[in-house]
């Protein structure tokens, strides 16, 4: 099929599955709601492959010379157009809303390696989650839980929503695809609406949410003033020119005014650090939402949109410092109360938080294509590990804190298994993905202009290390305990298992796309920039051409080339403190499990502070939620006496003039019909007597 | 020609409007046939005076003074008749008569659609409203077996004496009033009249049509939903009835 | 001898015809020429004809009966009417006289002026229909000059099918009017079903109607015969849609098995229960001539008019010559058009039951007007994109399948009266 | 042809006397039949006018005043015979519950 065709269909489809069961599904598919929906979001995989072939071909063929210029990283002239050529292409599918005499804001689709890959990731992914659900929603009979087909269409609706944001060709079908990620997520999280502690997070993710929005909108905004358009190529070639609208040059205020406040919206998205509060609370969906938006795909919208706005961004060297430095200091916040915690959802999630700033971290330091790539490593590793606690969830009737079980290795082997390779993954054990693509945002980092972004990194790779078995071996390891009320621990059926086992996989080999060179099989394994890397080059290549970060990008090119001698010891360096994680573990929570206790009664109040999350929420209570609530107080006291009160008077005067009036009512209908045909004889009588 | 013509517009408004209140039933009988008769004539005669005054020297056109004259009483007389079958079928005679009145100013699909959906339809219904609930009079007793509210009119006064200021009003206005009238229009119109209509209908006026349709969709349902009679359900066949119970009920189809 | 007409009566009568014959015909001799010219005008021409028709129709109407009783005999297996004449041939003339003889009874209780008006409308408003339809084409006198023509047409309007369909649509009031004005219970009743029925009737008639205008793109008679010319007739490309007008048309005219206005079991004799003599008389005319006059609407429309098919011998200077004499071959073919269609008319009377009122009118709007909607809904796609016109054969053919289909697959019984054979139902042993 | 302004005063006459009818009759079918009568006097208005002009939109206005005719005549008619059920009277002195 043509390229046009594949990507109108790529949301389409997903879309009609979900509308159908939406349509006829309370009352014709009931139980089986699941079908029409994971048949729309395989055929859009298989869709999302074809392209990817296409494309694929294209680059090894037509765009081999510039693919090759960039991946040797010559210089590139900034004012020549290089990169797209014919492996982007923008299709118009819709004239949208009227802008100024000609021009349009069109439903644009674009087409470019970036995209396929995120395409990849997200319904990949969701496919296995999709799965995974039809085994997640329902009783220990098989009976489906009640709103089964909300929670299909709601997720349809989902990967439609994403399709959309990631294949939009201009800033404001991004900007709709964004918010429509938004509203699935808020009906996700709140999918067991009847508990008030659900309804409660999906409230607040919405409103934090809401406050990234508000930046991003004024981002897109500011590009629209700045620029006059707001097609993706258009305005990246503007700034790669520094041109604006009227070829007025363009200052590095203004780039750093909207890099800034486009990073806003990602920050709200990707709950980067101010407004990360959302994402915990968001545990309260089911499992497979968690997995799904809450880890894999919907939370790396930002990395994506950042990715995506790499040249706005490498323009701007501010930007890049602030996104670099608040990716390093959420991985490293998120990683630390990790530590803490004991519910096995809210782990993941600070988990994910954390290396949610590596990305950040990668991008601030100019390695877009590495932060990509760990974007997409780790949605896999990650939404297995998420499946996983949802699978131990499910045997333990609902219960997740790690001090209520342990020992479910015996029970649970499928998921044991699977949760462990995800976790050594997660871990950065070499020769898993993680390693791959951690290490490469860690060296990036190290070879830019801040270096200490890099030792961020380090320390927040051992302490992931540690959380992540922390949490493994006091859920499967030791002695086999469970929770009340709980007869046996039980392995999930096999919709739940096959995601388990497929994703695991993904989480094992996911990596070597970006270490094998495309042509070159394993021999190639030590050169980070494989074909995953020349795939994406096209999209990143002017950015990297551009004077701000051409240190950076050779810094890791200097890496690249001769990774097996220079940065050697980086490598032993992670994976020794991966493995020194990982013993740490084992020994304070199998050998010596007083230990742990010991330290947080010595360390007391850090511990504390860890424990309560930085009594963030609780900032946010004081400074925001409060004033906010006295305000509201406020006014409704305003509303009810003084507006009210006015009101009332005002309503008072016709009462009081009807009252006088109403004995001229007489309730027949032709009296009033009488006086109407007066009142107009007098009227016409009176224009014809003034005309 | 030294009265202007609205004080003929005048006169005739006044004249119908007395006529008007002359034929209004009281206590169910025709009051004062001649007198209405008489009046009516002269309204008439006068009427087609305006007329013939408003044509000008070039057409005298006596088919549409008939016609206007023939509708109009017609009308005097559905607003009069104390029988609402008679009221009914003068209101069919009233719309033949202006659906022949477009036909002769060059309207004709829109007489023709006023035939088809007036006289067709609409009055159809009417009829068989008033079939359901009215019975036929006797012969003898006509008065006896008019209804109530049928044999007397309402305040005829007033409505009368509103009646003329409207007309006098309105006629006065169309009379005096400076119109600007395009030269040569009206054979343009005319010819391939309903081809031209289409085509406003299909362009210009294509969202009305649109909404138009809507509207007779709502109204369908409505007048089925308001008119509905909550009759028993079919499952009641299934009950046994006592020996002569049995037939009672209403039973729908 | 005609029973009820005495021998005195008879020889006055020819004695006055044959000399009436005589004078008029010496009568034309000396103005012939004056009458050459007035028939050679369009106007005088328009009349003659329809006064012409006006015999025509009358004489074909009474014998319509005679037909009818002889198919109800045949069907029957009796002889039907033999005894007036050869072959019971002027049974209808006997007919004639008996209904204009008898005493005409207005009872006492009707509403008098009504009563006397109804059945004259239901007539009048069935006759008047005869003005638009083209009965032979356009056609030349040997006197006329060479390269002029006349329509024979009573009248050649615009908005013919219009017209018809609003002359159509005043054909409920003879019954209606005649139903209240009797003033009897039957009659009222047969008069309220009527109405409804031919209200409801008149939407699939009127969009069959439609859907001839669409496919002739004109609203005129003449030219919806003249796009038959040629080509196939719109039969060919709307089956479904000739059917469907001719089932509308047989409801239409209250004609069995629609008629459930005059049920004779439930009704007594329905709308003219309390009518005898000539204005009986006048409701038996109106149906036969509303017959006829639906037929050569339908003829025209889809059965290609006064038209012969293109495949006979001499079928190309019957349908294209101005001579008169293929003038009079066209009303000819015309005419046993129509007499094929009274006979089906007739047969479907003698051979299918009444329908129940229910049924009636979940033909209508259950069947015809989605049906209908969808006939009309084709043919202007047809028309907008450009498509090849037999496309609307197939897209009848698919209308009905669809919709048999359709009414097959969720068929309930209509009245909840029926046990269902396989659930049982609550609350019965 | 005729003088459209003949037309217009034909319309008018026909709606006083339709609004006439309205005021006087206390019969609901009857007035409603004088609603009908008005909006003839209206038909012919937009007709006679369109013919002012020299332009044909009159008659496609007069078109949808048919459409509104019939909506009102099906919908009034309905309410008409849901009425009548209720009182079993067609008076509309009956109906005066709106009374202040």
């Amino acid at each position: 099929m043509e390229l046009k065709t594949l990507a109108i269909l790529i949301p389409l489809l997903p879309l009609a599955g979900s509308a159908l069961v939406g349509a006829i599904g309370l009352r014709g598919l009931k139980d089986r709601s699941h079908w029409l929906v994971l048949a729309g979001v395989t055929a859009a995989l298989f869709c999302a492959v074809s392209l990817f072939y296409q494309v694929n071909t294209e680059l090894n063929r037509g765009g081999s010379e510039t693919a090759a210029a960039i991946g040797a990283h010559a210089q590139i002239d900034p004012s020549q157009q290089v990169g797209y050529g014919k492996l982007a292409e923008s299709f118009t599918i819709y004239e949208w809303i009227p802008a100024g005499a000609a021009d349009w804001l069109n439903v644009t689709f674009r087409v470019d390696p970036l995209t396929i890959v995120m395409l990849l990731t997200v319904l990949s992914v969701s496919t296995m989650v999709v799965m995974y659900s039809v085994g997640y929603m329902r009783d220990h009979h098989g009976h489906a839980e009640l709103g089964y087909e909300r929670f299909f269409a709601f997720l349809g609706l989902f990967v439609f929503s994403m399709c959309m944001l990631v294949l939009a060709g201009n800033f404001l079908l991004l900007y709709l695809g964004w918010e429509l990620v938004g509203l699935c997520s808020y009906l996700l999280i709140g999918f067991y609406y009847q508990k008030p502690s659900a309804a409660a997070a999906a409230k607040k993710a919405f409103l934090v949410n809401r406050i990234g929005d508000f930046g991003f909108g004024l981002g897109i905004l500011l590009i629209y003033l700045t620029f006059n358009t707001l097609d993706y190529q258009e305005v990246f070639n503007m700034v790669a020119n520094s041109k604006m609208a009227g070829d007025l040059a363009l200052s590095t205020e203004r780039i750093t005014t909207i890099a800034l406040l486009l990073f806003c919206g990602a920050m709200g998205k990707s709950a980067q650090l101010p407004l990360h509060v959302w994402l915990p609370d968001a545990m309260e969906g089911p499992t497979p939402v968690s997995a799904l938006i809450h880890a894999a795909t919907m939370v790396t919208a930002g990395v994506y949109m950042v990715a995506r706005c790499s040249v706005i961004f490498a323009a701007s060297p501010i930007a890049m410092w602030i996104v670099g430095a608040i990716g390093a200091a959420t991985a490293l916040f998120a990683a630390t109360i990790a530590l803490t915690q004991f519910d096995m959802k809210r782990i993941l999630a600070y988990s994910t938080l954390s290396q949610l700033g590596y990305m950040f971290l990668g991008l601030g330091v100019g390695a877009f294509d590495s932060a990509m790539f760990h974007l997409y490593t780790h949605a896999f590793f990650k939404a297995c590990l998420f499946l996983g606690a949802g699978s131990v969830m499910h045997a333990m009737a609902g219960e997740i804190d790690i001090r209520r079980f342990s020992g479910l290795r015996k029970a649970m082997p499928i998921t044991y298994f699977t949760f462990l390779i995800s976790g050594l993954a997660l871990a950065g054990v070499p020769l898993l993905s993680a390693f791959w693509s951690k290490d490469e945002i860690i060296h990036a980092a190290l070879a830019s202009s801040t270096p200490w972004l890099g030792w961020i990194g380090l320390v927040t790779a051992f302490l992931t290390a540690f959380y992540t078995f922390r949490m493994i071996f006091m859920a499967f390891h030791n002695e086999e305990r469970l929770p009340r009320g709980v007869e046996h621990a039980h392995e999930s059926g096999v919709w739940m298992s096959a995601p388990l086992v497929l994703l695991a996989i993904g989480a094992v080999f996911a990596g070597y796309v970006g270490v094998t060179t495309g042509h070159g099989g394993f021999l190639g394994m030590f050169e980070p920039h494989g074909a995953f890397h020349h795939f994406l080059a096209p999209n990143f290549s002017d950015a990297k051409g551009h004077e701000m970060t051409v240190a950076a990008a050779q810094g890791v090119a200097h890496g690249a080339g001769e990774h097996g001698s220079e940065s050697h010891w980086l490598m032993w360096l992670s994976s020794g403190l991966a493995f020194y994680g990982i013993f740490n573990a084992w020994y304070f929570y199998t050998r010596r499990p007083g230990i742990p206790l010991a330290i947080a009664l010595a360390s007391g109040s850090v511990y504390k502070l860890f424990y309560h999350k930085y009594y963030v929420d609780e900032l946010y209570d004081l400074v925001f939620v409060r004033p906010l609530r006295r305000l509201g107080d406020m006014c409704y006291a305003c509303d009810r006496f003084v507006i009210n009160g006015i009101l009332w008077i005002i309503a008072a005067i016709p009462r009081a003039i009807g009252f006088l009036l109403r004995g001229w009512q007489q309730g027949a209908m032709q009296g009033y019909a009488l006086g109407m045909v007066v009142g107009l004889v007098v009227i016409m009588w009176w224009v014809l007597a003034n005309a | 020609m030294s009265v202007p013509l609205v004080y003929i517009s005048y006169i005739v408004s006044a004249l119908f409007a007395f006529g008007i209140f002359v034929g209004l039933p009281k206590q169910g009988r025709f009051p004062r046939r001649g007198a209405f008769i008489v009046v009516m004539a002269v309204a008439s005669a006068m009427l087609i005076y305006l007329l013939q005054l408003l044509f000008g020297a070039e057409s005298r056109n006596i088919t549409f003074c008939i016609l206007a004259v023939l509708g109009l009483a017609a009308a005097i007389r559905v607003v009069t008749h104390p029988l609402p079958v008679y009221s009914a079928l003068y209101f069919v005679f009233v719309v033949l008569a202006t659906a022949a009145m477009l036909i002769q100013v060059g309207a004709e699909f829109l007489g023709a659609a006023l035939v088809i959906v007036y006289a067709g339809a609409i009055l159809v219904t009417y009829v068989f409203v008033i079939m359901l609930s009215q019975q036929s009079p006797e012969m003898k007793g006509r008065i006896s077996a008019m209804l109530d509210y049928d044999r007397s009119a309402r305040e005829p006064v007033w409505a009368t004496l509103a009646c003329f200021m409207l007309m006098a009003v309105l006629a006065g206005m169309i009379v005096e009033h400076p119109w600007k009238t395009v030269a040569q229009p009206l054979s343009a119109v005319a010819t391939r009249n309903t081809v031209e209509l289409g085509r406003l209908l299909m362009t210009d006026f294509a969202v009305s049509v649109e909404l138009a349709a809507v509207l007779l969709m709502v109204a369908l349902v409505g007048a089925v939903a308001i008119a509905r009679k909550r009759l028993p359900q079919a499952a009641d066949f299934s009950d046994h009835k006592a020996p002569g119970e049995a037939g009672k009920t209403v039973v729908p189809y | 001898m005609i029973r009820g007409v005495n021998k005195q009566q008879m020889v006055v009568g020819g004695i006055g015809a044959t000399l009436g014959g005589f004078a008029a015909l010496v009568l034309l001799f000396i103005f012939r020429s004056q009458l050459a010219d007035l028939l050679a005008d369009q106007f005088y021409f328009s009349l003659f004809l329809a006064l012409g028709l006006f015999g025509i129709i009358m004489t074909a109407v009474a014998y319509c009966i005679l037909l009818e009783r002889k198919i109800s005999a045949w069907v029957q297996d009796r002889y039907g009417p033999n005894r007036v004449g050869p072959l019971g041939l002027l049974q209808p003339l006997a007919d004639g006289i008996k209904l204009f003889m008898k005493e005409d009874i207005i009872p006492r209780h009707v509403d008098k002026g009504l009563f006397v008006l109804a059945p004259f409308l239901a007539f009048v408003i069935s006759m008047i229909g005869y003005a638009v339809i083209p009965w032979g084409g356009e056609f030349r006198w040997p006197w006329m000059p060479e390269g002029e023509t006349l329509k024979c047409q009573v009248a050649s309007i615009d908005i013919a099918l219009l017209y018809i369909l609003a002359v159509g649509s005043m054909g409920v009031y003879g019954v209606v009017l005649a139903g209240w004005a009797s003033n009897n219970k039957y009659a009222m009743y047969g008069a309220m079903r009527a109405s409804a029925q031919m209200l409801s009737y008149e939407v699939p008639l009127a969009m069959m109607v439609l859907v001839a205008i669409l496919t002739s793109q004109s609203m005129r008679l003449e030219d919806a015969v003249a796009f038959q010319a040629g080509s196939w007739w719109t039969f060919a490309y709307h089956p479904l849609a000739a059917l469907i007008l001719f089932i509308a048309a047989l409801a239409e005219a209250n004609r069995a098995p629609f008629d459930l206005a005059e049920a004779e079991q439930e009704l007594i004799a329905g709308f003219h229960t309390e009518y005898s003599a000539i204005k009986w008389a006048m409701f038996f005319l109106g149906e036969y001539t509303h017959m006829i006059t639906s037929s050569a609407v339908m003829v025209s429309l889809f059965f290609g008019g006064y038209l012969l098919p293109d495949f006979l011998p001499g079928a190309h200077w019957v349908n294209e010559s101005t001579n008169i004499l293929a003038m009079f071959a066209r009303m000819g073919v015309l005419f046993a058009k129509i007499g094929i269609f009274i006979a089906v008319y007739m047969m479907v009377r003698w051979t299918l039951p009444r329908f129940r009122y229910d049924q009636l009118m979940s033909l209508a709007w259950k069947a015809f007007v989605p049906m209908g909607m969808l006939i009309v809904l084709m043919q202007v796609l047809i028309i907008y994109n450009d498509w090849p016109q037999w496309y609307s054969l197939i897209g009848n053919i698919v209308i009905l399948l669809a919709g048999g289909l359709f009414s097959a697959a969720v068929a309930k019984p209509i009245t909840g009266r029926q046990v269902s054979l396989l659930k049982r139902e609550r609350g019965m042993t | 042809m005729p003088n459209p302004t003949a037309l217009m005063i034909v319309g008018a006459l026909l709606f006083a006397i339709g609004v006439v009818g309205f005021l006087t009759r206390r019969n609901m079918i009857v007035m409603f039949l004088s609603t009908e009568v008005m909006f003839q006097g209206v038909l012919m208005n937009l007709v006679g006018m369109g013919l002012l002009h020299g332009n044909i939109q009159g008659q496609g206005l007069g078109i949808f005043v048919l459409v509104i005719a019939a909506v009102e005549a099906g919908l009034g008619l309905a309410i008409v015979v849901m009425l009548y059920r209720r009182r079993g009277t067609l008076d509309a002195e009956n109906w005066r519950s709106l009374r202040g």
